[in-house]
């Protein structure tokens, strides 16, 4: 599969529309461990990116991850909402230049989206945040791209590895954030932001599925 | 949602802009965007000191912008951190030649933020920046050595203005102040309690429970969870319960001087904050603690919340003369 | 009923034990009576200025006792008059020579208890007593030329205190300050919004009820009844309609000079207040009604009950300084 | 029917526990039209007239009813505590150096009460007050006092006369006090104030018919 500008944006509206359908489910697992707004800010976020970027005329998928990135800062400059526009600004400078993403590329840029996090969040992984949410799947993109399988085989996998990688942030501290707070108390509880995480892949994943 | 407002997403401009008008001889904006706020009276060579944080707190953060205290704040929608690009906006706003201190509450989303904004003052103006990061309340964990902290600020955040604010003012000069700045940070310590939710406009509905005979001992100012939840107690059982984790988290002893705080989240009268006072100063005269000067109201609120919070503040001969300083802004007046 | 407190029979007594504990540089009482508060700070031949009435509504009465303001004020229980002996004894207290001017709210218990004091003050000590009785309630009857007026003193009360206490700070005499006094009080007008009850201690349940939909316009400090109930609308709306009212009752006129305050009962955040002054202030300038100074917060409350009061004091040259004038008291400073 | 300080006593604790009995009632109507303290400052006002009184060796009813005013008006500085302390007062003023009071004495009594609460609050009849409440008893009393009527065959006339007053509440439009502000909205609701009348004088007629 390759994605182009064109599909690239609309991946980004797919992430747009799950992250105004699940506003409600943000809501509440925020709700329970922080201060109840990942819905808001998600749906609002990815909203600005689709918006900064959908009328431009433009086809370096570089410069329109940057520029959905920094919308989305200005948009919603909360800690996920921070993290994620950083996420797709690393990715945008990474793959400056590319009009055309292969598998390769795709897992390029969330390689580089994953970093970008990790950079302004200085989280490790098992610290229950996005990054943990992410992980399984990166690695099934970053292997599938080496050993040449296609999205489309790689695509259930993710679906079922972003499920298991949120189920496994119950059995993690938090030590980031509101949830932080809570020490010994977070373990059992869902990281909203991981769960952002399952939700970005998944989608991608059914992207992958309906566009192939 | 009973609140007087219109649009729940126009809410906050409306509220900036009735600020601007209602204060105009002392505060405005920068960058066309209401979300910059600075004081009119820029002082030559001062160094600037900066805040910003989510909206739903007033008197925090924006309050503490005017003579004597704060220069400039970024101000974001309800319990959400302002942007990076506002921080910066701020920041090039209020420098006058000495550097700027940033002083915020310890939450993820305005550290990512604040730190981006430092970054650009650095790179696109050369402008020296400072950060104290504030964590004052005992129902967060105490911070680790080598560990990130994951403290929270609360209303013991406005102790640290003060000094920081009366430091500047005195024309110390950027380490000086930062100096003054951590001293007053490591030696406040606040507990809340909290008796019903807050509402965030967009959301509509409360983003957590209390049951309608219980309390919260510890609840952030977000509603972040606290120490414990149970029947609701007498004032007094309550403070006892308080002073008791506050004294003995710094720990505050025989001897000392502080200064104290109660501040109310937001619908709680004035007068049970008197109530719990008089308590405070019963718990704090048998200890043989000493007050220099209590101050009572609401000075970091959670909109229409019900509870309060407890601050303490350890001086010494510095932070003493720090916190008697006068100042004056549109909501903090001190002679 | 969530209230931080011990006894609710003990509620009064243990908060203005915490006022004086927190304030004690500043305030005192007399007679060993906790409900008769002075400034310490008297001065010598001024005019005394003295309030009362029930407590409740802090800042509302004992707040407005300080440098620049009042003398002294006697303290009732929650909703209630204070007695005529503790009126009678915050007099001598501060009478220094000058006479003594009571200004106090337009209620019967109030005005039962005033008037036998100022008997006591006459007869007993000789001291002079004048009064001025508030009234600015839009909410209830414009007063009757030979009839005893029956219009409500609420939040507009704090500009009258305002002007009386900077005019006797001047050294005016007691008809002097007297006729500052009663011009101020001619030139106010407020109204009210409520949106939740409030509840006695003693009484431990709402004394009304307001539908969870709807609001109350002109409801009074203490649950009087309003002009009309209705479904909660959108905050200018709100305004608007309140803002007709009061600019149709003076009236107000294109070219006048107002004051103006918004006041919170309790419950309501500073955040919707300021988003209420942003309406008022654009309804006055399309009026070309100028704002000399613009007051937000909690002046005259109602414990725990959410809403709010809109008041306009037309100013002229004199009232326009004594607004401006300094005043410094626990509860409310201007430099 | 003779009533010495004795007797005079027990009409105090009766009326006290009168007060109390209708805490509740009192609240609930001066919650319609005022700030619903009347139960409270009615129970409290009149405990502390009895407990002011009660153990001072002293048979002269004119200062035992005056130092009972005396305390109520300490305890409960309303606008009913004060008219009604002034009640007590004035009575005592014109009773003084009594030990005894028979039918006329009784009519003084409550002659002098009605005054104290006129004077100090310059009210009218017919402006829906306390003073409507009594006016009816006050009637019988005085009348019965000079045609030589027994107190025992007033009693009932003064139960029948009372309920009437207060019914006749409901006529008036309130001309002062909390409810004033109501205009022609307070004429059909019960007077509060004339409801505490009520209270004490068909307690006062029952007090007769029990130790007659
Ligand atoms: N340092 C970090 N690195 C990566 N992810 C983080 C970090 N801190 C927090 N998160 C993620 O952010 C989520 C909370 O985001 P959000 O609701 O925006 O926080 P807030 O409302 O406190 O700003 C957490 O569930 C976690 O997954
Ligand atoms: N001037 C007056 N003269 C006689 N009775 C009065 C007068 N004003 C008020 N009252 C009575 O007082 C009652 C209200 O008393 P209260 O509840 O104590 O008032 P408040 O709570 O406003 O002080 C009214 O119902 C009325 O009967
Ligand atoms: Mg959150
Ligand atoms: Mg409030
Ligand atoms: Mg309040
Ligand atoms: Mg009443």
């Amino acid at each position: 599969m390759i994605i182009t500008h064109l599909e690239f944006k609309q991946l980004l509206n797919a992430w747009a529309e799950v992250m105004l359908q699940h506003k409600d489910y943000l809501i509440g697992l925020d709700s329970i461990v922080g201060d109840a707004d990942l819905g808001l800010t998600m749906s609002e976020g990815f909203a600005a990116a689709v918006h900064a970027v959908e009328d431009l005329d433009e086809t370096d998928i570089g410069k329109l991850s940057y520029f959905s990135g920094k919308a989305m800062s200005r948009a919603v400059p909360s800690s996920m909402g921070t993290l994620m526009s950083q996420g797709f600004m690393s990715a945008g400078k990474a793959l400056r230049g590319t009009d055309k993403l292969d598998e390769q590329g795709i897992a390029e840029f969330f390689e580089a989206y994953f970093d970008g996090v990790k950079n302004l969040g200085h989280a490790e992984l098992g610290e229950k945040t996005f990054l943990d949410g992410m992980i399984g799947s990166l690695e099934i993109l970053k292997e599938g791209a080496e050993t040449g399988r296609s999205l489309k085989e790689s695509a259930p996998m993710i679906i079922a590895a972003a499920d298991k990688d949120l189920e496994k942030t119950t059995t993690m501290i938090a030590k980031h954030g509101r949830a932080a707070a809570r020490g010994e108390a977070s373990r059992k509880l869902v990281d909203p932001g991981a769960a952002v995480a399952k939700l970005m892949l998944t989608s991608f994943a059914e992207f992958v599925l309906e566009n192939e | 949602m009973k609140k007087i407002i219109n649009k729940p997403e126009a809410m906050v401009n409306e509220m900036l802009e009735g600020i601007y008008l209602a204060h105009k001889d002392m505060v405005e904006f920068v960058n066309d965007d209401y979300h910059c706020y600075v004081t009119k009276n820029k002082i030559e060579n001062k160094v600037g000191l900066a805040t910003g944080g989510g909206s739903g707190h007033l008197p925090l953060f924006l309050g503490y912008v005017g003579d004597g205290l704060l220069d400039g704040c970024s101000v974001g929608d309800v319990f959400q951190s302002p942007s990076a690009e506002q921080m910066f906006e701020v920041t090039k706003a209020i420098d006058s030649g000495a550097g700027v201190l940033y002083i915020y509450g310890n939450y993820n989303g305005d550290i990512f933020n604040f730190d981006m904004a430092a970054e650009m003052a650095d790179f696109e103006e050369d402008i020296r920046v400072e950060t104290v990061i504030l964590a004052d309340d005992v129902a967060s964990p105490a911070p680790q050595p080598g560990e990130k902290s994951t403290r929270r600020g609360v209303a013991g955040m406005f102790f640290v203005y003060k000094c920081a604010g009366a430091a500047a003012k005195r024309m110390m000069d950027l380490d000086e102040v930062k100096r003054v700045a951590e001293k007053a940070n490591a030696n406040v310590r606040t507990l809340g309690v909290a008796l019903t939710p807050c509402i965030v406009p967009k959301v509509g509905r409360p983003s957590f429970q209390i049951k309608e005979d219980e309390m919260e001992i510890g609840m952030g100012i977000h509603g972040e969870p606290g120490m414990r939840t149970g029947k609701l107690q007498p004032a007094d059982e309550i403070v006892n319960e308080m002073m008791e984790q506050i004294l003995n988290d710094l720990p505050f002893q025989s001897g000392d001087e502080v200064a104290v705080l109660i501040n109310g989240l937001g619908a709680t009268p004035l007068e049970e904050l008197y109530v719990m006072y008089r308590c405070v100063a019963h718990i704090l005269e048998e200890k043989k603690i000493d007050v220099f000067k209590a101050y009572v109201g609401e000075f970091a609120s959670s909109m229409e919340m019900a509870g309060a919070s407890i601050s303490l503040l350890k001086l010494d001969d510095e932070l003493r003369e720090m916190i008697a300083d006068p100042a004056d802004t549109p909501f903090f007046t001190q002679m």
